[in-house]
C-alpha cells in the first residue's frame, strides 16, 4: 500500500510543480515582456520587482483574493464568472463527443469502422473543420441567436466536433475497441460465454480518459475561439479581452487557471490508473528476470 | 464405435489478400476433423499451417481479420447433432461463440498464459466468473468454494493465495495453470488446448501436458492439443491429425504413428525424425527450404520440401513432376487411417 | 507464406493509397500557390486596379474567376496571396518543433533513468499543459499587441506564431519520439546493438532516429502544419492576433465579407420555393450579389488544406507501423 | 563435439561473478566459469535462474558488482569504452527473441552491411559480395531487401545468427536461440550454429531445454538462483540414465523430459529461513532432505562448493556430494 501511497503523491507532486513553474514563466512573459504593467498600469506594485510580485499573486491564489484588475472588479470574481460560463462547455462537448463516438463505435459493432469508409469520411470531413468556421458557419448560415441556450448548445456541438476531436476521439475508441476485441481472455471469455461488457467496459475506462485528457488542451484553445465567435462571455472571451486590454493579472490569473486545468485532467488519468490497473504498482516480491 | 463430439466436413478458411486485389488465399483446404468423445485428439504442424486459424474459425473466436469460410460442421454434445455456424475472421464482434449450444460446452487454452488472463482482474474473480456460468444462482460463499476447487484440481500450491493474485504477479507455468482452471471451471465436453506449452519452462512443460491428460481422462472430457512438438504429441495423444500448408495431410489412430505399419505420409516422417533425433542426440535431417511452394493450388502441398522428390531413390523416380502436378489422393492403409500422398499410396 | 507474414505486410503496404494520393495532390497545390503567390500583388489599396474601380462584391465573372469581395479587390488573387500567410511561418514552426522536440525526445528516452531526461520529461508535461491557442494568444499579445503599426510587423508576428505553435507542439513530438525510443530499449534491439559493438552515437542516430524515427517525425510535421494553418486562420479570423487586414489570410478573408454574408442569407432565404429551381435561384442570387463565393471558397481552401496535409500525416503513419 | 582438450587456450575466464537487481534479489552469485577455444558450453535452469544476466555479465554487457571477467586474457573491466567496442567484434551474443533484437526499420541487407562495415574493415571494399555470401549461407537468399517483420521467425534467427558470426567471433553467447521454434526450425538453427568456422568458436549455449543443450554441447552448467550447482560432460545428461548421480534440481529438470525413466515430483515449496542468507537455495524445494534429516542443519547452514564426482562432473550438494572435509 505504501508504494500506492508514494506515487499518488508523486503525481499529485508534479501537478503542483507543472503549474508552480507555469506562473513563473507566464509571469516572467508578463512582466518583462513590452507592454508590461510597467508602462500599462504604473505605479501599481511596481516597487515589490518581479519576485514580489509573483510572491504576491500567489498569496492572492491561496487566499482568492487576487485583487483588482485592469477595470477595477476584482479578478477572482471575474475568473469565477467565466468559468461558470465555461466550464460546463467544457465538460458537457467532451462528454459529447466521448458519448457520440462510444455510440458510433456500439452501432458499428460487429465490424471495425475501417469496413464502414463512408462513415469514416464523413467524420473525419466534420471534424476537419476549424471550430471558427463551425462557429462563423453557425452564425452566419443557420443564424444561431446571440444569446441563451440555443448558442450554448451550439457551441457544445461545435467544439465536440470541431478542431479534428471527433475523428481523434472516435479513431482512438474504434483503434482500442479493435485491439481489445483481438485479445485473448476477450476470445475466452465469449468462447465461455461469460459476458463481455464489462470486460470492454473495463478495459476502455482508461484509455478513454488518456483520449480525453489528451483533448483538453485542445478544448480550452476551442473555448477561446468559440466565445469569442459567439460572444459567450466565458474565460476565453475574457482571456482575449483582457490580452488585447493588456489587463495582465486577470491574463496571467487566466492563464494559471486554465494551465491547472488541463494538469488536473491528467492527474485524474493517472490517479484513475493507479486505482484501476494493478500493474501500475510494482510487483512487491520483485519479478527475476531469467 | 465413432462417437464424435464435434466434427467438420471439408472446412476451408480464407483469408483475403491484405494488398487488396486477388481472391482470398487460403489457409486451411477442405479439412475434415472428427473430435472422438473423451478422447485425446492432437493437430500436429509447424507454425503458420493454420492450425490455430482451423480450429479458432469452428468455435467462432477468430480475430478481425478479413476472411471467409466454407464447409460445414456439427456439433454433437449429447448424441443429438447441431450445425455449428461457421465465421470467417471477419467481424470483430459476433455475440456469443456457439451460442446453439451450452454456454461453456467449450474451453479454450490460449498459447501465451499472459495473454489468455484479464490484467485486470484477481484470478479468483476470473475463474468465478467460468464457475457462475456452469452454475447460476450460486452464493459468493459456494462459487468461493468451488474456485478453490479448481486452483486445486490444477495442482495449483495454496490456492486461497493464487485466488487473490493478480495475473501479472504470477510465473508462466502457474498463470498456465490458472488459464486451464478457468477453461475447467465451465465444465466443458471439449477442451482446446494450442499449444498450451510453447512459452513455458522445459521443466514444466511435462507437468502441463500430463495434467491436462489427466484431467481430461478423470472428466471424461475430449481434448483436442494443438502442437508442432511431435514429443509433446506422442507422450499424449490417441488419434492425430497432421497439417501442412493448410492441408490435413495424414490422420489417424495413435498406432499407425508409432507403432511400425504401413506407410505415413513423408511429412509426419520428417516431423518425427527431428524429434527423435533430439531426444538421441543424433544430427537432425536437413531442412530443405530453398524452393518456394508453388502458387497454385495444383500438386501436393508438401512437393517443394519432400525429400523423396528432392533425392529420388530408383523406385520413386518417376514421381516428381506427378506430385506437382496432381493433387494426390487420399490413400487408406487402414480404415481409420488416411494419408495424403501419391507415393504411399502406390508402394512399390 | 505464413498467415502472420500475410498480415505483417498488409501494414506495410508500401503502395500509394487514395489518401496518399489527396494528400501528395494538396502539398503539390499549396506548394504550386506559394509559388504564384510570389508573382501576385493581391492589395491593390481599395480596388484602385488598373485605376479602375471595381464593383464590391461581383458575382464571378471571366476577369475575376471568384467575383471580388467587399473592398472590391479580386477575390482569387487574394485566396491565392494568402498562402504566403501560412506557408514559410507553418515550415518554420515544424522546423523548431523537430529542431527542438528530435533531440530532446531521443535524449528523455534513451537515457531513461537519468537526472537529466527526468527534467527533460518533465518540461514536457508542462509544455503540454499550455492550450496552444491559449499561449499563442498571450505571447502575441504581450509582444506585439502593444505596436503602433501592426501591419509593418506582420511578418515578424507571423514567425512568431509560427515559433509558437512549433514550441507547443514539441511534448507531442518529443513524447513519441521519446517513446519510441523507449520502446526499443526495452525490445532489446538497442541493448542487443551495443553487444554488438556498436557506439551509442551511431544506434541512437542511425538505427533509432533514422531508421525508426523519421517517418514519425514526418507525420507529426504534417500534423503541425495542420494546427498551424488552423491557428493562423483562426487568429487571423478573430482579428488582433492574426495577419492584419490589409494582407490577405484565409481566415481574414472570411472575416472581411462576414456582414455582407448575411445580406446573402435574406437572398437564400426570399426564395421562399422549395423547388430545387427556385432554391438555386436564391444560391445564385446570393453567389452574385451577397458574396457567398468569399465565404465558401476559404472554408473550402482552409478544410481541404488542412484535410491534406493530415491525409499526408496518415500516410507517413501507414508506413511508420513497425 | 571438439574434444575438452587442456592444452588449448582459455578464451574467457570468469571469477566471482555476483550481481544484484535494483529490488536486491541476487541474479548472479559468485560465479566462476573457464571457456576454451572452440568449447561449447551448456547452461541450462529455468526461467528467473539467472542464466541470461551471467551471459551479459560475461560479455560486460552489464557490468558485475563484484568478480572479474578476462577475455583472451585481457580483464574487460580494464578497457576504455571504445577498446570495449573493439573487442565485441571476437566477443557476440544472441538475444532471445530474434525479433526483438533486429533493428524493425532496416533491411537484412543493411544489417549485415552495417557488421561488415564495422568489424571487418579489411573486408569493407567488397562488403556488398560477403553479404550475399552469408546470405547464401544461411540460406536467407532474395531476403535481402526486406524487414524483420517480413521474415519467418525462423528466417529472422538466422539473420540474427548470420549477424553475430559474420565479425568472426571467439566467443558466442547464445540466449535461448531455439526457444519458441518450431522442432524442425529448431533442428535447422541448431545446425547452422554448430557448423559455425568449423568449431573454432567458443559458445557458452543458454537454454532450458535439455535435450538441446545435450545436442549441440561439449559441457554442461547448471544453475539455480544464481548459482551453478552442477557442471558436468554432455553425455551424463540422459534423461534416461539412472546411473548417474546428479544434484537434486538436475534430477528434477531431467525427469522432466517426455521419456525419463524416473518421475521426481514437482516441488511443493517449504516455508524456509531466508533462502539467500545462507545454506543450499534448492533446499527449500529439494526432494533428498527434509528437515527432519540429520543432513538438514548442513544444507541450512552451509552453502555447498562444487564438490568433483569424477572426472570432469562437479556437484553442489551436501547430500549427493559431501565435501571431503565434512564427511571426515
Amino acid at each position: 500500500m505504501g508504494t500506492r501511497t508514494r506515487l499518488v503523491g508523486r503525481h499529485i507532486a508534479t501537478f503542483g510543480g507543472v503549474v508552480f513553474v507555469s506562473s513563473i514563466v507566464f509571469g516572467a512573459l508578463v512582466w518583462w515582456a513590452p507592454g508590461s504593467p510597467q508602462r500599462i498600469d504604473a505605479g501599481a506594485q511596481l516597487d515589490q520587482g518581479f519576485w514580489g510580485w509573483l510572491l504576491s499573486f500567489w498569496l492572492g491564489l491561496i487566499q482568492f483574493d487576487l485583487g483588482p484588475s485592469y477595470r477595477g472588479i476584482p479578478v477572482d470574481q471575474l475568473l469565477v464568472k467565466g468559468a461558470i460560463k465555461s466550464l460546463p462547455l467544457i465538460v458537457l462537448s467532451m462528454i459529447l463527443s466521448v458519448g457520440g463516438s462510444l455510440l458510433a463505435v456500439a452501432i458499428m459493432g460487429t465490424r471495425a469502422s475501417s469496413s464502414f469508409p463512408l462513415v469514416r469520411t464523413a467524420i473525419h470531413s466534420i471534424s476537419l473543420v476549424p471550430v471558427f468556421l463551425l462557429g462563423y458557419l453557425a452564425v452566419v448560415l443557420f443564424a444561431v441567436p446571440p444569446d441563451g441556450v440555443f448558442q450554448a448548445l451550439a457551441a457544445i456541438a461545435i467544439l465536440a466536433v470541431g478542431d479534428g476531436m471527433l475523428t481523434d476521439i472516435f479513431l482512438g475508441i474504434d483503434d482500442e475497441v479493435d485491439q481489445l476485441l483481438d485479445r485473448d481472455f476477450v476470445h475466452s471469455a465469449r468462447l465461455r460465454g461469460v459476458p463481455v461488457g464489462p470486460t470492454l467496459a473495463r478495459h476502455l475506462a482508461l484509455p478513454l480518459a488518456q483520449i480525453a485528457a489528451d483533448k483538453m488542451a485542445y478544448v480550452v484553445g476551442g473555448v477561446l475561439v468559440i466565445e469569442k465567435v459567439l460572444g459567450i462571455q466565458g474565460i476565453g472571451w475574457m482571456g482575449y479581452r483582457a490580452a488585447t486590454h493588456h489587463d495582465f493579472l486577470l491574463l496571467l490569473a487566466i492563464t494559471v487557471a486554465v494551465t491547472s486545468l488541463v494538469a488536473a485532467s491528467q492527474l485524474g488519468v493517472d490517479l484513475v490508473r493507479l486505482a484501476t490497473d494493478p500493474r501500475t504498482t510494482p510487483n512487491v516480491s520483485g519479478q527475476e528476470v531469467g | 464405435m465413432s462417437d464424435p463430439i464435434l466434427f467438420t466436413r471439408d472446412l476451408w478458411v480464407r483469408v483475403h489478400d491484405p494488398n487488396g486485389g486477388g481472391s482470398p488465399i487460403a489457409v486451411v483446404r477442405g479439412a475434415n476433423i472428427e473430435l472422438q468423445r473423451g478422447a485425446t485428439t492432437c493437430l500436429v504442424g509447424e507454425s503458420g499451417s493454420g492450425k490455430t486459424v482451423l480450429m479458432r474459425a469452428l468455435l467462432g473466436i477468430s480475430g478481425a481479420r478479413p476472411g471467409v469460410t466454407a464447409g460445414t460442421a456439427w456439433a454433437r454434445p449429447d448424441g443429438s447433432e447441431f450445425p455449428v455456424p461457421l465465421v470467417g475472421p471477419r467481424k470483430r464482434w459476433r455475440g456469443r461463440a456457439l451460442p446453439s449450444l451450452r454456454p461453456g460446452w467449450a474451453g479454450y487454452v490460449f498459447q501465451h498464459p499472459s495473454h489468455s488472463l484479464d490484467p485486470l482482474l484477481r484470478v479468483g474473480d476470473q475463474v468465478g466468473a467460468s464457475v457462475t456460468i456452469a452454475h447460476s444462482g450460486l452464493t459468493p460463499a459456494a462459487v468461493k468454494r468451488r474456485v478453490l476447487h479448481w486452483l486445486e484440481t490444477v495442482h495449483l500450491p495454496n490456492p486461497e493465495a493464487v485466488a487473490q493474485l493478480f495475473p501479472h504477479e504470477l510465473s508462466g507455468g502457474m498463470a498456465q495453470r490458472v488459464a486451464i482452471a478457468i477453461a475447467l471451471a465451465t465444465e466443458p465436453d471439449l477442451l482446446v488446448a494450442d499449444e498450451p506449452t510453447t512459452g513455458l519452462d522445459w521443466s514444466v512443460r511435462r507437468d502441463i501436458v500430463d495434467l491436462l491428460g489427466e484431467l481430461c481422462r478423470a472428466r471424461g472430457m475430449s481434448l483436442l492439443l494443438i502442437s508442432h512438438d511431435f514429443q509433446v504429441v506422442e507422450h499424449i495423444a490417441d488419434q492425430l491429425y497432421v497439417m501442412f500448408r493448410g492441408e490435413l495431410v495424414e490422420d489417424g489412430p495413435r498406432r499407425a504413428f508409432f507403432e511400425p505399419g504401413p506407410g505415413s505420409h513423408p511429412y509426419t516422417r520428417e516431423l518425427q525424425a527431428r524429434s527423435r533425433a533430439l531426444e538421441e542426440g543424433s544430427s537432425p535431417p536437413r531442412l530443405h527450404l530453398a524452393e518456394q511452394p508453388t502458387s497454385s493450388g495444383a500438386g501436393c502441398v508438401y512437393a517443394h520440401r519432400c525429400p523423396w522428390i528432392r533425392e529420388p531413390s530408383p523406385e520413386r523416380s518417376a514421381l516428381g513432376e506427378r506430385c506437382r502436378s496432381v493433387r494426390p489422393p487420399d490413400f487408406r492403409p487402414s480404415s481409420d487411417h488416411r494419408v495424403r500422398c501419391i507415393a504411399v499410396g502406390e508402394p512399390t | 507464406m505464413t498467415l502472420s507474414s500475410l498480415w505483417t505486410q498488409r501494414h506495410r503496404q508500401d503502395q500509394m493509397g487514395p489518401v496518399s494520393v489527396f494528400g501528395f495532390g494538396v502539398l503539390i497545390g499549396l506548394v504550386g500557390l506559394r509559388i504564384a503567390a510570389m508573382f501576385v500583388d493581391s492589395s491593390p489599396r481599395l480596388g484602385l486596379q488598373d485605376e479602375q474601380l471595381l464593383p464590391a462584391m461581383a458575382g464571378p465573372s471571366w476577369d475575376h474567376l471568384l467575383g471580388t469581395d467587399q473592398l472590391g479587390r479580386d477575390l482569387l488573387l487574394r485566396m491565392v496571396d494568402a498562402v504566403e500567410a501560412f506557408f514559410l511561418p507553418g515550415l518554420f514552426a515544424c522546423l523548431v518543433a523537430a529542431l527542438i522536440a528530435v533531440p530532446t525526445g531521443a535524449i528523455a528516452g534513451y537515457w531513461e533513468g537519468s537526472k537529466g531526461a527526468a527534467v527533460l520529461r518533465g518540461l514536457l508535461t508542462m509544455i503540454s499543459a499550455w492550450p496552444r491557442l491559449v499561449l499563442v494568444v498571450v505571447v502575441v499579445a504581450i509582444f506585439t499587441g502593444s505596436v503602433r503599426d501592426p501591419a509593418a510587423w506582420a511578418e515578424v508576428r507571423l514567425y512568431l506564431l509560427g515559433g509558437l505553435v512549433g514550441l507547443s507542439y514539441i511534448p507531442q513530438l518529443g513524447g513519441a519520439v521519446s517513446e519510441r525510443v523507449q520502446h526499443f530499449r526495452r525490445e532489446q534491439f538497442v541493448e542487443a546493438a551495443r553487444a554488438h559493438g556498436l557506439s551509442d552515437r551511431r544506434i541512437l542516430l542511425w538505427h533509432i532516429l533514422w531508421a525508426n524515427c523519421r517517418h514519425l517525425v514526418l507525420r507529426h510535421t504534417c500534423t503541425l502544419f495542420g494546427a498551424f494553418i488552423l491557428v493562423e486562420t483562426s487568429l487571423s479570423y478573430l482579428g488582433d492576433y492574426g495577419v492584419p487586414p490589409p494582407r490577405p489570410s484565409w481566415g481574414n478573408i472570411l472575416a472581411g465579407v462576414r456582414h455582407s454574408v448575411v445580406h446573402s442569407r435574406s437572398l437564400m432565404a426570399s426564395s421562399d420555393s422549395w423547388s430545387p429551381a427556385g432554391l438555386w435561384g436564391g444560391v445564385e442570387q446570393a453567389i452574385q450579389h451577397g458574396g457567398l463565393l468569399g465565404v465558401l471558397a476559404p472554408t473550402i481552401a482552409i478544410a481541404v488544406s488542412i484535410a491534406g496535409v493530415l491525409a499526408l500525416a496518415e500516410h507517413y503513419a501507414r508506413r511508420d507501423r513497425p | 563435439m571438439s574434444a575438452q582438450n587442456a592444452s588449448s587456450s582459455l578464451v574467457l575466464q570468469a571469477k566471482g561473478l555476483s550481481h544484484r537487481f535494483p529490488g536486491g534479489v541476487a541474479a548472479v552469485n559468485g560465479v566462476d566459469l573457464e571457456i576454451r577455444e572452440g568449447e561449447v558450453v551448456g547452461l541450462v535452469g529455468e526461467s528467473g535462474s539467472g542464466k541470461t544476466t551471467l551471459g551479459k555479465l560475461l560479455l560486460h554487457i552489464i557490468p558485475p558488482d563484484t568478480g572479474r571477467v578476462a577475455f583472451e586474457g585481457q580483464d574487460l573491466a580494464e578497457l576504455s569504452p571504445r577498446e570495449r567496442r573493439r573487442t565485441r567484434s571476437r566477443m557476440q551474443m544472441i538475444y532471445q527473441t530474434a525479433a526483438a533484437s533486429l533493428n524493425p526499420g532496416l533491411t537484412v541487407g543493411q544489417h549485415l552491411e552495417e557488421t561488415v562495415r564495422l568489424h571487418r574493415p579489411e573486408d569493407a571494399h567488397r562488403a556488398d559480395a560477403l553479404v550475399d555470401e552469408t546470405l547464401t549461407a544461411f540460406r536467407l537468399n532474395g531476403k535481402r531487401a526486406l524487414h524483420p517483420s517480413q521474415l519467418s521467425g525462423g528466417e529472422q534467427r538466422r539473420v540474427v545468427v548470420a549477424r553475430s558470426l559474420l565479425p568472426r567471433p571467439s566467443l558466442l553467447v547464445a540466449d535461448e536461440p531455439t526457444a519458441g521454434l518450431d522442432a524442425s526450425v529448431k533442428a535447422d538453427v541448431i545446425d547452422l550454429l554448430r557448423n559455425a568456422r568449423g568449431g573454432r568458436t567458443a559458445f557458452l549455449f543458454i537454454s532450458h531445454e535439455l535435450d538441446v543443450v545435450r545436442y549441440v554441447a561439449d559441457r554442461v552448467l547448471v544453475m539455480y538462483r544464481g548459482r551453478i550447482v552442477e557442471c558436468m560432460p554432455a553425455a551424463a545428461l540422459d534423461p534416461r540414465d539412472t546411473e548417474v548421480d546428479h544434484h537434486p534440481y538436475t534430477e528434477r529438470l531431467l525427469s522432466a523430459a517426455f521419456k525419463a525413466t524416473r518421475r521426481v515430483e514437482s516441488p511443493m515449496i517449504r516455508p524456509t529461513e531466508d533462502l539467500f542468507k545462507a545454506g543450499c537455495s534448492y533446499r527449500a524445494a529439494c526432494h533428498r532432505t527434509e528437515p527432519d534429516d540429520p543432513s538438514w542443519s548442513r544444507c541450512s547452514q552451509h552453502t555447498p562448493d562444487l564438490i568433483p564426482l569424477r572426472a570432469g562432473h562437479r556437484v553442489s550438494c551436501h547430500v549427493v556430494a559431501p565435501s571431503p572435509t565434512e564427511a571426515s
